[in-house]
């Protein structure tokens, strides 16, 4: 049977070998950690502790201060050295709490639940809310909201999202392998408070062993584990959406829109975490790899280890690397300190050796040759996206769809005449709407 | 009521029709003759000629008649006395110039169409002294003469290597030279030759955003 | 009949694409490169411009067969023509303005432009000299209006790319615009030889 | 710590992070290479003339393009291979014969006014190899329209002149050029090999094709306007084709001969100035097929490509305009 996918995408080398058969590593945490106030989409969070307080690991940071907002929580104990401002990996300044590790590692009170399953959804959703969650998989939004659709918009598939499309990454990989049972269990939970009957798991096909694992792990389940295609970006919501149901999200609709709530393998593992050991998100599985570090790997951090900590970890640069990007290399940011700190969306570090980066400081004119158009999978046409925002026709973009753009950044990977497509993009966007 | 006119030089007002106003080159209307004409010198010439002298008797009659024409009818009026030179010119010519009126005949019956000629007397000839307004329709229509000859000029030269008919250049000519593209081509290389030369010596602009009829 | 008819037909084309008013005739030129820097303001042209060539083809038509060859005045026809094309002008914006203000909007401000363009005015003149009768003369002006608005159109596409691409500087504009016009009369050269007349 | 002296050394830059290796000077290049069997079949029929016509014509476009960006003060892109490309087109578009000026005005032509002028290479509306041999056709008939006969045998200047079969299908008929061929399996298998009249790059199909499946491999290019382009010629030169009323023509002979295959796979693809949607390139590949045949048929000359590719390339701006790709979600009922 042919494989799962969407029309459109690229197959950029993925270089998965370098840390996919590397175990997931407990990293020791360090001296200070830094734990950005702002790790998700929405509204800001106020800090609840101050500059002297001794905190645990576990314990509130920063409450919300809106329905779409997420708590942020302390990833050791130790003493809060000040509340100040850090770099968040977009190269943004944002609040943060900076706290000195005492090294006892020492747990607030947990409120364990083995009857989790049993719970009423409400109680449920208010303990992910509680814990912090946010979606793991790169765009951080917060999790109970995406598990509160609205009445009109009934849903009746959750798909979680194990493609993993971004090359290099293997951080829910070996998540997926190593622990298929309590994934599971979170996507049990999230059918539970949604009232979905079907779960599907979406996996890209060049991760035998977690299709595997899972499919064990899901036996006797009204849960399928689906083999797609190797592509990107097969893990965009909508792309996975298309192919596992066939469905269409509409243009500027959102996956609610068809009944369907994706979430990630690393969410639904936090959701299981949160649910039954009553566990704050404070720690992920963040991929070290690129051949610009010695020995990459895959460890699990604590939210706010600066990412030298964790290069360090991974044997340190190798001698040359000219490229550090927190996320894969798609999508990432490019980061120009070390001491930026791991967020809940950091899904992993890239040290990249100029033998892979390929610089694209000059580029030329459009030849129209179509390869974007073949590969967007939004069906766009980036080539005259980018050319109208290149000469300032900003306004003529909105005809050629602009807002439907989701800067996967396919179409300037495959550009020959390496055109920024995507920075056009986003200018275009930042200026239209002004 | 005559206004006290300021006093223009005679010369000035030839030369800003032959350069600075140029009305194929800088301002860019009245085209179709500079394609149609150009395959030769002579019918070139003889288009020039023909709008030189009619640019100048409606300047003139203008001129002369504009405190008797009420401004609300002056457009019709003008386009009578410009229908009427153009077919004083159309009929010297059928009698005078047989063979050229056969190819360029129905160009010159258009003459009655061209925005330059109805421009000038609505901008200028309306507004002006008739000597004054003389000169500026002699300018006016020396620069579109000066115009036609330069592109006829390239166009027989390289298409029939030929200067008025007499054999100049004994190498193959460009046949396509006198064909449409060709026309199409010398005047657009023209344009931008003499855009650059405005660009490069003078600090212009070029005259690339104008466009009438 | 069906002769006739293939005439008409062939007499349509001929003026249409063939000797395509602008490629081939160099008629109209002042419009053609005035207003075909937008597809919008291109298609309002045209379809102004096709619908008066066609009335005027017709108007003109009568008033030359039943006025000015039975009085012998035929050497006035330019005067006379261009009367008319502008009292036809005149009529149909006062008409319009009245009868349908939303289309107004859309085309009046070309009918401004109409009277004094020679396309118009030599779809008249060429049918007196060629002596059309009057369902050639519509068929001659239907094709030439046709043409042209072929012509605008493809033009204002062209030139929409054309903004955007990155021309040297003394070619931007004007110059580029009938470089182009050369290579798509050159392109027009193909179909020569098709329908000879 | 070592780790913060490479602090400094660090790339910031926007995503995505990997390019793919593609470049346009990779495309350029490899397209060139792909027409080496076709171009190695018209030296092996015309002699070493080919070459000299040949290589004239990419000196001219390589010279022009260097010309130009030196006066408008832009980068040379010589290494680019665009030029050569469309030098090497443009001499593989030319009669062997061609005497050595006319492979220097048209390269001019092409790369200099239907290429530089309008700012390089992207921006160009039409194929700048078809304006160069436009050109050259309409400046020089004479010239550009004198055929030798292909003779493997390295012949001189002194070779044989003759017609296309196209122009003996045009001005003689079918008969005829069974006659000069003997029979039909003979005609189409000299049509392939190209053993035929014609411009130098031209004549051998199966050396074109050859080229081109490996282009199709490499996906450089698509099926889209090749296929739409041929089989539009077909079916027209099947329905009227024939002298003996509808339905009696033969399309091998309008597919085998003439620039066809050369136009369909080489000129017609041109990234720049075809339609860039699929929607749009196979209508773009019908409107040539259509505009060929009419050519062919009707028109005054006997070969439409060239013309049919240059009108369809003014019809470019327009179908893309009006036909875009489908975006992701698009509503059905917003298409109402």
């Amino acid at each position: 049977m042919a494989l799962l996918t969407f029309r459109g995408g690229v197959h950029p080398p993925e270089h998965k070998e370098l840390s996919n058969k590397k175990p997931i590593q407990p990293l020791t945490p360090p001296k200070l950690v830094t734990i950005p106030l702002v790790q998700h989409i929405g509204a800001p969070t106020k800090p609840v502790v101050s500059a002297g307080q001794e905190v645990k690991r576990g314990q509130l940071l920063a409450e919300p201060t809106g329905f779409v907002s997420a708590a942020v929580h302390a990833s050791v104990s130790g003493k809060v050295l000040s509340i100040s401002e850090t770099v968040n990996p977009m190269g943004r300044p944002v609040p943060a709490v900076v706290i000195e590790n005492d090294g006892r590692d020492e747990w607030i009170e947990l409120e364990e639940d083995p009857e989790y399953l049993s719970r009423p959804p409400d109680v449920l959703k208010e303990r992910i809310q509680r814990a912090g969650i946010v979606g793991m998989g790169g765009a951080a939004f917060p999790t109970h909201v995406k598990l509160s659709p609205p009445k009109e918009k009934p849903i009746d598939v959750v798909i979680l999202n194990g493609a993993e499309c971004e090359p290099y990454l293997t951080a829910d990989h070996r998540l997926m392998v190593e622990r298929p049972r309590e994934i599971i269990e979170g996507l049990k939970i999230i059918m539970r408070i949604l009232g979905v009957e079907k779960g599907y798991i979406g996996i890209e096909n060049n991760k035998p062993d977690a299709i595997d694992r899972m499919r064990e792990a899901a036996e006797g389940e009204p849960i399928e584990v689906v083999a797609l295609q190797v592509k990107y970006p097969q893990g965009a919501e909508k792309m996975l959406i298309k192919a596992i149901t066939g469905r269409e999200v509409p243009a500027g609709g959102l996956p609610m829109d068809v009944g369907v709530v994706v979430q990630n393998v690393g969410t639904s593992y936090a959701i299981y975490e949160a649910c039954r050991f009553g566990r704050p998100l404070i720690e992920r599985v963040v991929t070290v790899t690129g051949r610009g570090v010695k020995e990459p790997g895959n460890f699990l951090t604590r939210v706010g280890t600066p990412i030298g900590e964790l290069i360090e970890a991974a044997g340190g640069l190798a001698d040359r690397a000219v490229k550090i990007v927190m996320g894969g290399p798609m999508m990432g940011f490019a980061q120009y300190s070390l001491d930026v700190p791991v967020t809940k969306g950091t899904s992993g570090v890239l040290v990249l050796s100029p033998a892979e980066y390929v610089s694209a400081d000059s580029y030329r004119a459009c030849i129209r040759c179509g390869r974007c158009i073949d590969a967007c999978p939004m069906g766009l046409i980036p080539s005259m996206l980018s050319i109208l925002s290149e000469k300032g026709f900003y306004e003529d973009t909105k005809e050629y769809n602009l807002f439907d753009c989701f800067e996967c950044g396919t179409c300037t990977y495959v550009c020959p005449a390496k055109r920024p497509i995507v920075q056009l993009i986003r200018l275009a966007k930042m200026l239209v709407k002004r | 009521m005559e206004l006290p006119e300021e006093k223009i030089s005679y010369l000035q007002l030839i030369k800003n029709g032959i350069f600075k106003e140029n009305t194929i080159f800088r301002l860019v209307i009245s085209l179709c003759p500079s394609i149609a004409v150009t395959n030769s010198i002579r019918n070139g010439f003889l288009l020039g000629v023909a709008v030189l002298f009619v640019q100048t008797m409606v300047n003139t009659t203008v001129g002369l008649l504009r405190h008797f024409i009420h401004p609300r009818i002056r457009i019709p009026i003008f386009m009578l006395i410009i229908s009427g030179w153009v077919s004083v010119v159309d009929m010297l010519m059928a009698a005078y110039a047989r063979e050229a009126y056969k190819e360029i005949g129905l160009y010159i019956q258009i003459i009655v169409a061209f925005a330059s000629i109805l421009a000038r007397a609505e901008m200028f000839a309306s507004k002006h002294r008739v000597d004054y307004s003389f000169f500026d329709g002699l300018g006016s229509g020396l620069g579109f003469l000066i115009a036609l000859v330069i592109i006829s000029f390239f166009r027989e030269l390289l298409g029939r290597g030929t200067l008025l008919g007499y054999p100049i250049v004994h190498a193959k000519p460009l046949l396509i030279m006198v064909m449409p593209t060709g026309g199409f081509l010398v005047v657009g290389l023209l344009m931008g030759f003499f855009n650059w030369i405005d660009i490069r010596f003078y600090g212009g602009k070029g005259a690339g955003g104008a466009g009438g009829h | 009949m069906s002769s006739e008819f293939t005439k008409l037909f062939e007499l349509f084309i001929a003026a249409s694409i063939i000797n395509n008013f602008v490629f081939t005739r160099f008629l109209g030129l002042c419009i053609f490169f005035g207003v075909s820097k937008k597809m919008e303001t291109a298609v309002g042209m045209s379809i102004t411009f096709t619908s008066v060539m066609v009335i005027a083809a017709a108007l003109s038509w009568l008033a030359f067969h039943y006025v000015m060859v039975p009085l012998e005045v035929t050497f006035l026809k330019i005067v006379i023509f261009i009367g008319i094309v502008a009292a036809f002008v005149q009529a149909s914006d006062t008409i319009m303005r009245k009868v349908s203000p939303g289309l107004y909007y859309k085309l009046g401000v070309y009918l401004a432009l109409i009277s004094t363009n020679c396309i118009i005015i030599a779809v008249p003149l060429i049918n007196a000299g060629e002596n059309y009768n009057f369902l050639e003369s519509l068929s001659f002006g239907l094709g030439s209006g046709i043409g042209f608005a072929i012509a605008l159109v493809l033009m204002a596409s062209i030139r929409e790319k054309l903004e955007l691409a990155d021309v040297p500087r003394p070619f931007r504009g004007m110059p580029i615009a009938w470089i182009t016009t050369a290579l798509i009369a050159l392109a027009f050269t193909g179909f020569s030889g098709i329908i000879t007349l | 710590m070592a780790v913060a002296r490479k602090e400094q050394e660090l790339v910031v830059s926007v995503s995505p992070h990997i390019r793919s290796e593609e470049t346009v000077a990779r495309i350029m290049w490899t397209v060139s290479l792909s027409l080496l069997p076709a171009f190695v079949m018209g030296v092996y029929y015309f002699g070493p003339r080919a070459i000299f016509v040949t290589a004239l014509c990419i000196v001219g476009s390589l010279f022009s393009e260097w010309l130009v960006q030196k006066m408008t003060s832009r980068p040379v892109t010589i290494s680019d291979g665009s030029a050569f490309l469309t030098g090497l087109l443009l001499g593989m578009n030319m009669p062997a014969t061609a005497p050595f000026y006319i492979p220097l005005v048209s390269s001019f032509v092409a790369v200099a006014i239907a290429k530089q002028l309008f700012g390089g290479l992207g921006y160009n509306i039409f194929n700048p190899a078809l304006v160069g041999r436009a050109f050259a056709l309409i400046t020089w008939p004479r010239a550009m329209t004198t055929w030798i006969e292909p003779s493997a045998a390295f012949v001189g200047m002194d070779a044989k002149t003759t017609a296309t079969p196209l122009g003996l299908l045009k001005e003689e008929g079918m008969n005829r050029l069974l006659e000069v061929f003997g029979d039909r399996i003979t005609l189409y298998t000299q049509l392939l090999i190209g053993h035929r009249a014609g411009s130098l790059g031209e004549v051998s199909v199966i050396a074109i094709l050859l080229g081109a499946g490996f282009l199709l491999i490499k996906r450089y290019i698509t099926w889209h306007i090749p296929v739409s382009y041929l089989a539009t010629v077909a079916v027209l030169a099947w329905v009227f084709g024939g002298k003996e009323g509808l339905f009696t023509g033969d399309p091998l002979v309008h597919l085998l001969s003439g620039g066809l295959m050369l136009g369909a796979w080489y000129m017609a693809t041109d990234y720049v100035t075809c339609p860039s949607v699929r929607k749009g390139q196979i209508l773009f590949g019908i409107g040539c097929g259509f505009l060929t045949m009419l050519i062919r048929l009707k028109a005054g000359y006997p070969e439409g490509v060239m013309f049919a590719i240059l009108l369809m390339n003014c019809l470019t701006p327009l179908i893309d305009r009006n036909l875009k790709s489908r975006v992701f979600g698009e509503r059905k009922e917003a298409k109402k």
